[in-house]
């Protein structure tokens, strides 16, 4: 009895929110589940705990985590977006073609960016105006980019080098934006993903934009009534999500420096919207912060990443794979008494 | 030719091999959850055996280039050798070229990365076995007829280079057409389906030919089904359990093995005899046929 | 101080709203003026919401224009009508769940300023605690999420975050039909200070004496037309009864003066023995078959919490037993096999299935009752449902209607339905007539005392002490989650119930 | 009061319980798309009104409706079933071991169908009582599964034939299951198909389980306060779902004889929902109907067939298949006026 008295007091401190604070209930559980699984390697693998082997996995999840920041936006907003792979794959070898073609990078980065906004445009469009579950816009674009994809490439394989003709200072400097290090250690990718997680939870914390995806997530109506513009609001979402998905595309493509329209980013979508929803976003809108995704997605590189070093069969890693999501979400949803 | 004088090899292998200690030794298969893998894995624990060497068979669930590469980049620090078949030519060359840099020696299986710097190549010359596929199509066609390509994966590197090699070859045959290849998608029901679906949208098709394991035992069964064997000659790769009574009840005419055991056994051998000092270069697997003819030799047991 | 002559800031000419197989409004005209508060009354259904939706701009009339300062206006969103100076208290709360008390009471602001600005969440505490003392509440954490609020907690902060904005015109729908009589003074001091102010204030009420002594017109809607709009000089409550429902009510003399006594021998219908839960401390009382038991207090006194707890919604320890079974906790199923028929207060979240048919609602409860072998017998859904709804006048356009579409009120009188259903031993009523018209209330009273004269017990939880001294035969007031005091017969008076209620 | 009465009175026909009302605004829209979609492919193309080709399509479509109708048993619940696919394989794939190693076929499908029920059930208390989102809960049990099954054959393929030593008599009947023709024309999965679509129709809309489904999907707190047990009504609906998706995965592996853990039902899980959500059921929860549904399944189904016929090349039909999608929902939504 005296249990359930204080379970009651201890729910009023919870109660206090703000999206800037830095560690809530719902981040710490996935904090500790991360932390439990780095200390396991630690101990269990030798190679684990190298600065090679987490900047490796640091680079390794760069492009997902990238892509789960604009998820974070889409998902408190009340949304899905499915598409996510398909723009990574569309924009990403428009720019290559590009490149290839002989444009320089600016114009190419540009154009390809451009392509991820408008396809999160139209995204955002059909799920507002065009009254449409987001679910089912997002699933249609992503079949329908996958296609166009297919259809500007023909299916061939777009490689990025001198061969094919790109320029090579122009080669150089996209390069350096996949593969580069910084300070010879530090890969650019992983500061592209710290600089947009960065950018990222300052506009979601701080700033008039961020507050309203939260408030149009939480409840449209009420924020219509309020007088924001609902639609507008998950528009920008969406072309915000567009634009990280087509960046990741094309740093990938500065990676690897190849694609391939039937294959990159294939199935990309769910593993961004479980990093996501495992960093704590729901999918029913209003909850969500940067920093859990962070979190979510370093679980799932670290994962991936011990399963490999501990040289656990292939199979057994897929399984595993499932089994660490759960556990991690559980974690946090056990840990927290059951309020009815 | 490559020989480990020229090659600088690691020293931490080198002095693996001085202390005579068994070499760790890992196998990059671009997608261990194929039909291929298990046989492939088996050929590399029996030259694992044989040269004394722990062998691991890894590589991403679903071909996947960036979990491919990842594994390396994860495996590098503990990796004597490296035998890949790469997902994509142009997305692991770079990677194979660093693990190279790093002093390990590094030889291709299955699917080759003539791009990349690596040592050797164990396995078929795909774009060679798609041009005896195009030729036995042609044969069985007798030199004219409508044919159509099937592929389970048309963005796959092998399929690539196979379409290439089997168009190459049916270009040079003035009677036979070539109509859009059928991309039937992984699951089988879809790549049933896909046929049964391309086949009424082209009934004047006489020919199909199948550049891999799936599609071709889909193809087989469609014509069974259809009673078409009359009109419709299929040529497809491989030994799958289907494949084999298929080709025996006479509704495959030919397919063409690739003998994965082999490759997955050469793989590791060209990586042990390397590091001996051996001089090593590519290993031709070759291009075996099996027609209605031969087919009773594999038996099963 | 009546403003009649001022110039109408808002027209209603001639509306019309039509919903399917539903005539909502029919040919409303109606005017609001500068610096008076117009009070609109009627039956559950007559239209009030809908012409207060239209005023919102969230409903578009079907005919009929609306003039603004003379100006024909058509608002084709909110945000026209915002632009227009209209500003709503809805009848159904519009917060944000997810966000603070603070967030929401300044999300206007918010849409306000620039998309690129940064939220000054200093300033936002400040003006939310401004606004919330305005209305008394100077103590609620400006921070605190706003579904961890109680409904009434809720209701003030929707009013306070309507109230602190420039309004010319201030739409109020049923604003404190979750507030104690303490929280609504604050709430009529607040509402007579903005009408000095100039703002055009309408006020959508069941509480007629409240409407009589706050109004200067009044308009009475009856069927969705316009009954009549009255100065409201020498007016009576019977005269505005009349004119709602088309017929006198007789005054009701006090359950508790004519209760039969309850057989205290029986096994008690209800028996809870240190009931302890989150706001209630080592709670212990018996409900006689038969009986109707009054629940008082204060919002924070715990009554809030004890219908939840009895039910097995909410964690609880100690004792709780049906007609001297004992039930688990946390099961609410074990409790309405026991006989334990529930009435939530919170009517959109735990009361209703919004998006199914009346039909459903009413027999949701009951199924085993009305299925065989897992058979649904909708015959007998169909009838059971008709029942209720003419027990309870409800209205609807068909049995399939979805509950989310009928009038608030009548959203109630269907779960209350519900519950009927079921035929309980006893029956926990939360708010039971939360905006329910005074003419349905009446009868909802009568069935309370006829379903205690077949022996049900009747737990009443209320913040309303009229309704506790018309209807409780016996009356437990609560402070700090325990009783602070029983109340019986003639002792029953609203000075007792508050003197027990408020801290001494 | 008497006027209420009249009005319940009128509404007595309207008052018949709407998911059994046959055609509903809802599914109108879906109605008229496939309508117009069929009118065009029969003028368009010579070979679709063929009544070869229709079965075929029949068949074709068979095995995503059986799993369909579960998933909109789960979405009207509330929750939804990512695992769907994994299901598929992993008990299409058992009961083929089990045939082969000589198992009648009756306990061989009665495990198989086992298997299927045991991982809808594991899918339920974790979105239940394990209070996991069920989209995390079920993507984890995706990869689990998929990863069981590959151990399970060790990767592989299984191959149904008597060379593998299935029984002659077990093997003639499980083949019959997938591959058999009744009347010589009628294709037994479509059999299957159609008997399921009555049985989930009339559970859903006569029975009390299928009335708790929508109570449960429109709102679990009602739902509880009126005695129904959220928990476990949710929990059977993943039970069925799990049960339809091992069936399928048998009759596919009876259709073909030959599956591949590695492959088989792969990605399945969002042409399911798909499917369902084009028919209107809505990730929310408490709508949906068994009409609507095979609705959606046939879209799809017809467009895929229609496609090829008509010769589109592979990369336009991934175009069109989005496009088609988008338009299905569309129309229905479009033609409905919006209500504030
Ligand atoms: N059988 C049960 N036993 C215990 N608690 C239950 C049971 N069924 C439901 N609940 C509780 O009732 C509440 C409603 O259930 P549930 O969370 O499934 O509804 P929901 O609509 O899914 O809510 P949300 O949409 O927020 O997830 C939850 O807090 C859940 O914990
Ligand atoms: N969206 C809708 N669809 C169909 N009918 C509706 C809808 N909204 C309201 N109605 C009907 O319009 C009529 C008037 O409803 P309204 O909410 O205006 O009543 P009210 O006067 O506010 O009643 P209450 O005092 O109970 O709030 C009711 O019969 C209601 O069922
Ligand atoms: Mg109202
Ligand atoms: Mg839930």
């Amino acid at each position: 009895m005296a249990d359930a008295v204080r379970a009651g007091a201890r729910a009023a401190p919870a109660g206090r929110w703000s999206p800037t604070r830095l560690l809530q209930a719902r981040e710490a559980g996935v904090f500790f589940a991360l932390l439990s699984l780095c200390l396991f390697l630690a101990v269990a693998t030798d190679g684990f705990l190298t600065s090679t082997n987490l900047l490796n996995v640091g680079r390794q999840v760069s492009l997902l985590g990238i892509m789960a920041v604009g998820m974070t936006f889409v998902l408190i907003s009340g949304e899905v977006d499915l598409s996510v792979g398909s723009i990574y794959a569309f924009s990403g070898l428009a720019t290559g073609m590009l490149i290839i073609a002989g444009w320089a990078l600016g114009p190419a980065l540009a154009a390809g960016l451009l392509t991820g906004a408008g396809i999160g445009f139209l995204n955002g469009l059909l799920s507002t105006y065009g009254r449409l579950p987001s679910l089912i816009a997002t699933l249609g674009m992503l079949s329908m980019v996958r296609g166009a994809a297919l259809l500007l490439t023909n299916g061939q394989p777009v490689t990025v080098n001198a061969r094919n003709g790109a320029d090579a200072d122009v080669l150089a400097a996209f390069s350096f934006m996949g593969q580069g290090y910084v300070f010879g250690i530090v890969p650019m990718q992983l500061i592209f993903f710290l600089g947009i997680a960065a950018l990222g939870w300052f506009v979601l914390s701080f700033t008039t934009f961020g507050f309203r995806v939260f408030a149009v997530g939480g409840s449209a109506k009420a924020a219509r009534v309020s007088g924001i513009s609902v639609y507008a609001v998950k528009i920008w979402a969406f072309v915000l999500m567009g634009v990280l998905a087509a960046l990741a595309g094309i740093l990938s493509l500065a990676f690897l420096p190849s694609g391939q329209a039937g294959r990159t980013g294939l199935g990309l979508e769910l593993d961004v919207i479980a990093a996501t929803i495992v960093g704590g976003a729901s999918l029913s809108g209003g909850e969500g912060t940067i920093l859990g995704t962070i979190l979510g997605v370093l679980i799932i590189g670290v994962m991936r990443n011990g399963l490999v070093l501990m040289g656990v069969s292939p199979f057994v890693q897929e399984l595993m794979i499932g089994l660490v999501i759960i556990i991690a979400v559980g974690i946090d949803k056990w840990s927290t008494r059951r309020t009815a | 030719q490559s020989k480990l004088a020229d090659f600088p090899l690691a020293d931490r292998i080198k002095a693996k091999v001085d202390a005579g200690e068994k070499l760790t030794i890992y196998v990059s298969y671009h997608d261990v959850s194929n039909e291929f893998a298990p046989f492939m894995k088996a050929g590399v624990e029996r030259a694992a055996g044989e040269g004394n060497v722990n062998a691991q068979f890894v590589g991403p669930v679903g071909a996947d280039a960036d979990a491919q590469i990842s594994e390396i980049e994860t495996l590098m620090g503990q990796m004597d050798g490296l035998a890949i078949s790469s997902v994509s030519t142009d997305a692991l060359a770079p990677v194979i070229n660093r693990v190279l840099e790093a002093g390990i020696p590094v030889v291709t299986f299955n699917t080759d990365n003539p791009d990349s710097k690596r040592l050797a190549f164990a396995g078929q010359d795909l774009v060679q076995s798609g041009r005896e596929a195009g030729k036995l199509m042609a044969d069985t066609l007798g030199g004219k007829g409508k044919v159509m390509i099937t592929t389970i994966d048309a963005a796959a590197q092998w399929s690539i280079d196979r379409e290439t090699g089997a168009r190459e070859a049916l270009k040079a045959v003035p009677g036979i057409e070539v109509i859009n290849t059928l991309n039937t998608g992984t699951d089988p029901q879809e790549i049933y389906a896909a046929i049964e679906n391309a086949m009424l949208a082209n009934p004047d098709v006489t020919g199909v030919l199948s550049l891999e394991c799936c599609s071709t035992p889909a193809a087989g069964t469609w014509v069974e089904r259809n009673n078409a064997q009359d009109r419709v000659k299929v040529v497809g790769f491989d030994l799958l359990d289907e494949t084999v009574r298929l080709v025996g009840s006479g509704h495959i005419q030919a397919t063409i093995d690739q003998a994965p055991e082999q490759q997955g056994f050469e793989a590791v051998n060209l990586l042990t005899r390397f590091v001996t000092g051996e001089p090593i270069e590519n290993v031709d697997t070759g291009v075996k046929v099996y027609t209605e003819d031969n087919i009773a030799e594999i038996a099963k047991n | 101080m009546s403003a009649s002559g001022a110039p109408p800031i808002v027209e209603i000419a001639g509306v019309t709203k039509r919903f399917p197989g539903v005539l909502a409004l029919d040919r409303v005209s109606v005017d609001f003026r500068s610096g008076e508060i117009h009070a609109v009354v009627g039956e559950n259904g007559a239209g009030k919401s809908t012409l207060m939706n239209i005023l919102a701009g969230d409903l578009l009339p079907t005919e009929g224009e609306m003039r603004v300062d003379g100006r024909p206006q058509a608002f084709a969103s909110p945000l026209d009508a915002r632009a227009a100076g209209i500003r709503v208290v809805y009848q159904e709360l519009m917060l944000c769940p997810t966000l603070s008390v603070a967030e929401n009471i300044t999300m206007a602001d918010m849409a306000a300023r620039s998309a690129a600005s940064l939220v000054p969440r200093a300033q936002m505490r400040l003006e939310a605690r401004a606004a919330l003392s305005r209305l008394g509440l100077g103590g609620l954490d400006p921070d605190t999420r706003v579904s961890r609020l109680s409904i009434a907690e809720m209701q003030l902060v929707e009013i306070a975050r309507t109230v602190r904005q420039k309004a010319r015109v201030l739409v109020l729908d049923e604003p404190n039909s979750a507030l104690s009589h303490r929280e609504s003074v604050r709430l009529f001091a607040v509402v007579r200070q903005l009408r000095e102010e100039g703002v055009a204030v309408i006020y959508v009420s069941h509480h007629l004496r409240e409407v009589l002594d706050l109004a200067d017109r009044i308009t009475v809607m009856r069927d969705g037309r316009t009954a009549e709009t009255v100065e409201n000089t020498n007016l009576s409550e019977a005269r505005l009864i009349r004119a709602m429902v088309g017929r006198d009510l007789g005054g009701v003399t006090p359950w508790a003066l004519q209760a039969p006594a309850p057989d205290k021998s029986a096994v008690p219908a209800l028996q809870a023995e240190n009931l302890t839960a989150p706001g209630l401390d080592r709670l212990s009382f018996t409900l006689h078959p038969g009986e109707i038991l009054g629940i008082g207090g204060l919002p924070d006194s715990g009554k809030d919490a004890l219908g939840e707890a009895l039910f097995g919604l909410a964690d609880r320890a100690g004792q709780v037993s049906v007609g001297g079974r004992a039930l688990p906790p946390n099961d609410p199923l074990a409790a309405i096999k026991a006989g334990m028929a529930f009435v939530p207060a919170d009517r959109r979240g735990a009361g209703g299935l919004m998006s199914m048919g009346v039909a459903d609602n009413v027999a949701v409860a009951s199924l085993p009752r009305l299925s065989i072998a897992g058979l649904l017998k909708r015959g007998a859904i169909r009838r059971e449902a008709r029942a209720q709804v003419a027990r309870l006048d409800a209205r609807i356009s068909h049995l399939a209607q979805k509950l989310g579409t009928l009038s608030g009120g009548n959203q109630q009188k269907i779960i209350l339905g519900r519950t009927l259903a079921t035929n309980p031993r006893v029956l926990v009523l939360h708010e039971p007539t939360r905006g329910i018209d005074v003419g349905a209330k009446a009868e909802i009273y009568g069935i309370l005392r006829g379903i205690a004269g077949e022996g049900v017990g009747v737990l009443l939880i209320s913040s309303e002490v009229p309704e506790l001294i018309n209807n409780a035969a016996r009356v437990l007031v609560l402070r700090d989650g325990r009783i602070s005091g029983e109340l019986g017969g003639a002792g029953i008076t609203e000075e007792a119930v508050l003197s027990r209620a408020m801290a001494s």
